[in-house]
């Protein structure tokens, strides 16, 4: 006999889809099939049952080989790293529930570190120019409802997010769209002729690197002032005619990733598609979104802005917290070397950081926090392997339009392994007695 | 002389990179997935490369060994992909202009066939450039 | 004008927050006392005196003090933070924040700044013959309020993001500067002997900007509007004027609209 | 639980008709009792004020668009943010502070009670992540009906039984606790950039008008005998003239009753009523119309108001009003965000700086103070800034100065820059009224109890309800010799307890409290047709499904007090 889950949650990306079925074992000990996700997040379920995986916490030895050591272990390094670091860093939470980073920023205060989330590298420059100018956007379900016209600027949803097409973007039959696909038109930005610019009704191929001028020419566009014949390798004809595709819609959204937040001009380009937003707003109804990556990096920026009141890059060494990214972020913390601990949890900087800055987490304390074998798993002292967050326990997460779902449990984790919170409260526990003694 | 050109890199996701991150980083699944560098047919033919053949990219902050592979998301010649991961991330441009975040597109790189140099698992490679010692 | 020299004998591991280094806080203390100030190497509060060797005392006010700081400064970061008054001089190179929010007095640094110098500056004067780093006379994150007033003077060159939301005062880079300036700005003016990269005056409502030297990529809401013969700095030159940017809100000035100015040498 | 008794105090408790009376209070196991043991430890309150815990009725203090305050208002941070301290946690933020900052404040300003005034059903297990994190006091949240599709879609036929059974399952999937209304069907317009500005104006779409919206909702409200009334921010907010909106609003309520039984009178609760008491055609000839709405008030009883001063601080203004703050966002030209929620409401949050050299900033201040001082019966009138739309909460004592204080307020009056015009446009100059500590406890404990149902438990001293009490280095028998010593003393509290435990003695947080979630749990016929009505809606139009939407497990209530209504005979 066999066991169907309905409304499970998928911890993949940030799209959070939360119609997954999942077909367990009668003793919930064995998932078996896994319904409705896309091919990722398939694979994510899936990987949790695989043979070879790590469930004991594992020291890096001088030789270079790991040695097995107990969680009571791991709970002490890590919190004795904790309680001697100067300033300490503690990074991810994107791939964990808000209950377990809730722990970690106690642990944070206690330490006087710093924390951060994957924001660092994926939608951190959107934060500083929401932080500039603001964000009209919405909820995904008002796009499924009302939107006509939609923009995917700088991402690539057919690779990045599976699934956002068919739920809430392109395909869907909503209240308004009662036409589904036949009742939107879509525009892609991007250099290349990605799978998502494939669909398009108009795809824009920026020169790379020019997200900020074609956006500042469409503004002028919706102005019908002067333009150059050729911004950023797009005519000026072609932006005008884009400008009235905008225009001319009763509710649009603009979609944008990593093409624009990670391309020089960073938070400039999310800055100026904001003013796009904006300026729409003045003829029609008009949304802008960030698509968010890891499922719940969203959720640890909110829980960092409720408790701190930033929502990414806080310092808090000086015993308040601080914000300032370029000062106080990640990339920047490692690369110009202000840190002197490290403690991984819930992403991999191994391999998503460039290598500069990985280099130093191997030269200095350093905890990894992650159920899988990962490049900052291999340079960490001490690799900490936890439960699957989102199927092996459940928790509360922030999808892309911030909106909080409860992921559920679905199976259990091999005997004797710790979730992320579990183990973050032994650690938190302990580093209370350190500092009491101190 | 072995040929080599300049090109504008860009890294990204792929569906492909996202299956493979969740099925093993420690796999060789990984390197197939994101230990590649897809070009426009016109630059592969600049270079001289066939695709499939490993090539070394190099740019100020580093240098790494991937499989060419042709597009399929172009044309977009003048502008190279590697997928999200530790072979780009050997080589992006890690200036954050005091945003925090790093140019992981838009780096200047030199590419060169390199048909007989190995192409590094993730994790292995990693550790390599970090110096840890392995087992 | 009493000064204190500080000189660094004891070089931090990580990096030190000296934001007490201001002629403000050393104002009527002797250097025992200065020695005393607070700073801060991460979590671990120590004394100024700890890194530093201290001599000299200070005058009864900021207006009257002069600091000198010498030594490897490299990791030191908030030197003549909120300064109000009176001269700092760094002899060396130093890090982020120098003269950020500072209201009047003089910095001078004969090295290079890193980034953050003279954040939401309201009055006074820096003057750096080395580089500055990104987001000089810039605004704090989120905030509207950027550069209002005083003066900054880069001998070389300075990074990206500089004048970001400058409202008043004035910025002069002999050398080159790096992407985004001005960018928001609603008022101000920033003169680059050098070269600009792209993305120049983005957003930009009100202020004017003056390139000597080359811009790689115009930003397109810059509409070529006639040519200008100005005088900069006592020399003449004729540039060509730009109005921008054009995709932007801009305000209205006894019937007219304003916009940005955009003088670039021909 | 240990015992207390607070001696010699100044006592002011309307519920009991105490005026300033030297009484003791003795607590014990978290009530209010008449006697304790000699062993209960004495509180010495001799030539203090003592009063029950505040309550606060109407702020928006968690949930997502406060949230997305914090996140987008670095600057509103910048050189506040404040270390752990003893129990305290770091804490920041001028205007939207994190949510331990939030209930450490409040704490320390002898509030023990405060509503979340606006809370997007979607978002229901985020704001209940904030409350839970809010230390010390008791909260509850009002999920917002006003523009949802369910009501409109029953309200177009009048079904007024199936919008209470509606309403009573999204009180309990969201563990709300009363029916809250933003702008009726002018949010709902938003979604296509549009607004309804009048009680008539139809809503795009839905065939229907505000005024129905909101004639069914306090039917709906009366039906099921909620403990608080339906709660009202009204269309055509803060618009010179908006004052006939408001009275119009108003006269909605004409003819209902109350059907309840927690003792609350009044079927209509018009919040910040300052930003909807504006005459004038413009800007330039703006003047109060706090007359018109406060004699309206004065002379319909089942009506309950609150005041929504304005502080003159910079503050972020947020509201589920979306058209609004796009508009204000037009005037001041600051960082304007909005979030758009999927069938339900909307958020839209500008900064705002109400800067005491701005004529129209100073009006507002003036009618803000006006409308208290013109209302007859303060247990129908509470002071509230909005918070943070008016001004933060934190600056309770000093709009209590203003209220208790002729010259203080005259002092404000002189340092404007555009005295004679705040003179002129209002009545401000000519008030003399000076509300006394008797009628500040109907105005921030008794009175907003009632209205919100919660007058057998909290607003009073009277034995039996919950040990809520808050001791104030004030002392009645003295003369004020400076009005910023009311502000002092209603800054840091002496002594504050919450449900028996004291969580304040001399300013400082000695205890978090038990904190518990207020939320209205209400019984209804079982009605099959909503419910199918509701499922369909999440197979078809919500973008998650309807089982995660109901997901509320005890990780977001951990400590939940229900408030138990039966509908089933209604």
């Amino acid at each position: 006999m066999t066991k169907t889950i309905t409304d499970v949650i998928c911890p993949f990306c940030g799209t959070l889809c939360d119609d997954i079925e999942v077909i367990v074992s009668d003793d919930g000990k064995k998932l078996l099939e896994v319904n409705n996700a896309c091919v990722i997040g398939t694979e994510k379920f899936l990987h949790s049952q695989s043979s070879d995986r790590i469930t004991r916490p594992r020291m890096h030895q001088e030789d270079g080989s790991w040695k097995e050591i107990s969680y009571d272990e791991a709970v002490e390094y890590t919190a004795q790293m904790l309680a001697k670091a100067r300033k300490p860093l503690l990074f991810g939470w994107s791939s964990t529930n808000c209950e377990a980073q809730s722990v970690g920023n106690e642990i944070a205060e206690m330490s006087r570190a710093c924390c951060d989330n994957t924001a660092a590298t994926c939608h951190g420059t959107s934060l500083i120019a929401i932080q500039d100018v603001g964000l009209p956007s919405c909820t995904l379900g008002e796009i499924k409802n009302r939107a006509d016209r939609i923009i995917f600027w700088g991402c690539n949803p057919a690779h990045a997010h599976p699934r956002h097409m068919s739920r809430y973007s392109i395909f869907p039959r909503g209240f308004f769209t009662g036409k589904g696909q036949m009742s939107r038109k879509l525009i892609v930005v991007d250099p290349r002729v990605t799978d998502t610019a494939k669909m398009a009704d108009m795809h824009l191929q920026v020169e790379q690197g020019k997200d900020y001028e074609l956006l500042d020419a469409l503004r002028v566009a919706f102005k019908g002032e002067w333009l150059p014949d050729v911004v950023a390798g797009i005519p000026g004809e072609k932006i005008r005619e884009a400008a009235d595709v905008m225009k001319s819609g009763r509710f649009g959204i603009i979609f944008f990733g990593m093409g624009v937040t990670q391309t020089l001009g960073k938070n400039h380009n999310i800055d100026a598609a904001i003013a796009v937003t904006k300026d729409l707003n003045e003829y029609t109804k008009f949304s802008i979104m960030p698509m968010r990556g890891h499922y719940n990096v969203t959720g640890s920026g909110e829980v960092f802005a409720w408790q701190f009141g930033f929502p990414y890059a806080v310092d808090l060494t000086r015993g308040f917290a601080r914000y300032n990214p370029g000062d106080t972020s990640t990339i920047d913390l490692l690369t110009r070397g202000e840190i002197d601990a490290m403690l991984t949890i819930g992403s991999d900087p191994g391999a998503h950081f460039p290598i500069s800055a990985v280099k130093p987490i191997a030269k200095m304390p350093s905890v990894c926090i992650d159920p899988h074998l990962t490049p900052t798993s291999g340079v960490s002292k001490l690799h900490v392997p936890v439960a699957f967050n989102g199927v092996e326990t459940g928790g509360n997460c922030y999808r892309m339009d911030n909106v909080p779902i409860d992921c559920r449990k679905v199976v259990e984790p091999p005997e004797g392994m710790l979730t992320d919170e579990e183990f973050l409260i032994k650690v938190r526990d302990r580093l209370k007695q350190l500092k009491e003694a101190a | 002389m072995t040929k080599s050109i300049t090109i504008n890199l860009i890294s990204g996701r792929t569906i492909q990179q996202g299956v493979a991150i969740e099925g093993g980083k420690e796999k060789a699944n990984y390197r197939t997935a994101a230990g590649i560098i897809e070009l426009d047919p016109t630059d592969l033919k600049k270079l001289g490369a066939w695709k499939n053949t490993n090539v070394r990219v190099t740019s100020p902050y580093g240098s790494v060994v991937v499989k060419a592979t042709e597009t399929t998301q172009g044309p977009h010649p003048g502008v190279a992909f590697i997928p999200m991961g530790p072979w780009a991330n050997s080589i992006i441009d890690p200036n954050t202009y005091s945003t925090g975040m790093p140019t992981f597109k838009g780096t200047p790189v030199t590419l060169e066939v390199a048909a007989n140099e190995p192409i590094l698992l993730g994790i292995e490679l990693v550790q390599k450039l970090c110096g840890v010692k392995t087992a | 004008m009493e000064t204190v020299t500080i000189t660094m004998k004891n070089a931090p591991a990580l990096y030190l927050e000296a934001d007490n280094v201001s002629p403000d806080a050393f104002a009527g203390k002797t250097a025992a006392q200065i020695a005393e100030l607070s700073v801060h190497e991460g979590n671990t509060t120590s004394t100024l005196g700890k890194y530093f060797e201290v001599i000299g005392n200070a005058g009864a006010t900021a207006a009257d003090t002069k600091i000198v700081v010498k030594g490897d400064v490299k990791k030191v970061k908030y030197l003549g933070f909120k300064m109000t008054a009176g001269e700092l001089v760094i002899e060396g190179s130093t890090d982020l924040y120098v003269g950020a929010w500072m209201k009047g007095g003089k910095i001078l640094a004969k090295g290079n700044i890193e980034a953050f110098a003279a954040t939401a500056m309201k009055g006074g004067e820096l003057i750096v013959e080395g580089n500055a780093g990104n987001y000089l006379g810039a605004a704090y994150r989120g905030d509207w309020r950027g550069m209002s007033g005083g003066k900054i003077l880069v001998m070389g060159n300075a990074g990206s993001d500089i004048g970001m939301y400058m409202t008043g005062g004035e910025i002069i880079v002999n050398g080159n500067i790096d992407v985004h300036a001005l960018t928001h700005a609603e008022g101000g003016r920033l003169v680059v002997k050098g070269n600009a990269k792209s993305k120049v005056g983005g957003q930009m409502i009100d202020g004017e900007i003056i390139i000597f030297g080359s811009i790689d990529t115009m930003m397109p809401g810059f509409k070529p509007v006639s040519e200008a013969e100005l005088e900069v700095d006592g020399a003449k030159a004729k540039f060509s004027h730009f109005i921008g940017d054009m995709g932007e809100r801009h305000k209205k000035r006894k019937g007219q609209i304003v916009y940005g100015n955009l003088y670039k040498k021909i | 639980m240990s015992e207390y008794i607070i001696k010699n105090g100044h006592v002011f408790d309307p519920v009991q008709g105490i005026k300033g009376d030297k009484k003791d209070i003795s607590i014990k196991d978290g009530k209010i009792v008449d006697k304790v043991s000699s062993s209960a430890k004495v509180i010495d309150a001799k030539d203090k004020t003592v009063m029950a815990g505040a309550v606060e009725i109407h702020a928006h203090i968690a949930g997502p668009k406060v949230n997305l305050g914090r996140i987008y208002r670095p600057e509103d941070k910048l050189f506040s943010c404040t270390p752990t301290h003893g129990m305290e946690r770091m804490g920041g933020g001028a205007s939207i502070p994190t949510t331990f900052k939030t209930g450490y404040e409040y704490a320390k300003m002898g509030y023990t009670t405060a509503m979340e005034a606006a809370m997007p059903p979607l978002f229901s297990r985020h704001v209940h992540e904030e409350i839970r994190d809010t230390p010390i006091i008791d909260e509850g949240a009002f999920p917002v009906f006003g523009n949802n599709w369910f009501v409109m879609e029953y309200l177009k036929n009048h079904e007024i039984e199936n919008t209470a059974a509606y309403c009573a399952w999204l009180l309990r999937a969201t563990k709300g606790y009363a029916i809250k209304i933003v702008n009726p069907g002018g949010t709902e317009a938003w979604g296509w950039g549009l607004n309804c500005l009048s009680i008539h104006d139809p809503v795009p779409y839905f065939d229907i008008t505000p005024a129905e919206i909101i004639k069914g909702l306090i039917e709906a409200n009366e039906y099921l005998g909620l403990p608080h009334s339906m709660h009202i921010h009204p269309n055509n907010l803060g618009n010179p003239g908006c004052y006939e909106t408001t009275l119009d609003t108003l006269k909605l309520a004409e003819g209902f009753k109350t059907k309840n039984k927690f003792g609350r009178e009044q079927v209509m609760h018009l919040t910040h009523t300052q930003f909807h008491s504006y005459k004038g055609t413009n800007w330039g000839d703006f003047e109060s119309g706090a007359k018109e709405v406060t004699d309206y008030v004065n002379k319909n009883k089942n009506i309950t108001i609150d005041t929504g001063n304005v502080t003159l601080d910079e503050t972020t203004t947020m509201t589920a009003d979306g058209p609004f703050e796009h508009h204000l966002c037009g005037l001041n030209h600051l960082k304007w965000a909005n979030v758009d929620v999927e069938l339900e409401t909307a958020a839209g949050v500008v900064p705002y700086i109400y800067s005491p050299n701005i004529s129209v900033c100073a009006i507002q201040w003036a009618i803000g103070l006006e409308i208290p001082l013109m209302m007859k019966d303060p247990m129908r009138c509470y002071i509230t800034t909005d918070h943070p739309n008016a001004g933060p909460f934190t600056r309770y004592p000093r709009v209590i100065k203003w209220l208790m204080s002729k010259k203080a307020r005259d002092a404000q009056v002189n340092a404007f820059k555009h005295k004679d015009k705040v003179l002129s446009q209002t009545s401000i100059g000519s008030l003399d009224r000076e509300i006394s500590l008797y009628e500040l406890a109907q105005m921030t404990r008794a009175g907003p109890a009632k209205s919100l149902g919660l007058s057998a438990m909290c607003g009073g001293l009277k034995p039996g309800m919950d040990a809520d009490v808050a001791v104030y280095n004030f002392n009645p028998d003295k003369p004020v010799a400076n009005p910023d010593d009311i502000e002092t003393a209603f800054s840091r509290c002496a002594a504050v307890f919450k449900s028996g435990i004291q969580v304040v003695s001399n300013g400082e947080i000695v205890s978090t409290g038990n904190k518990r979630t207020l939320w209205v749990d209400v019984h209804v016929k079982d009605n099959p047709q909503v419910m199918r009505d509701i499922n369909e809606k999440f197979v078809k139009f919500y973008s998650m499904t309807q089982n995660n939407y109901e997901a509320l497990g005890h990780h977001f209530v951990p400590n939940p007090y229900a408030l138990e209504v039966d509908a089933t005979q209604a």
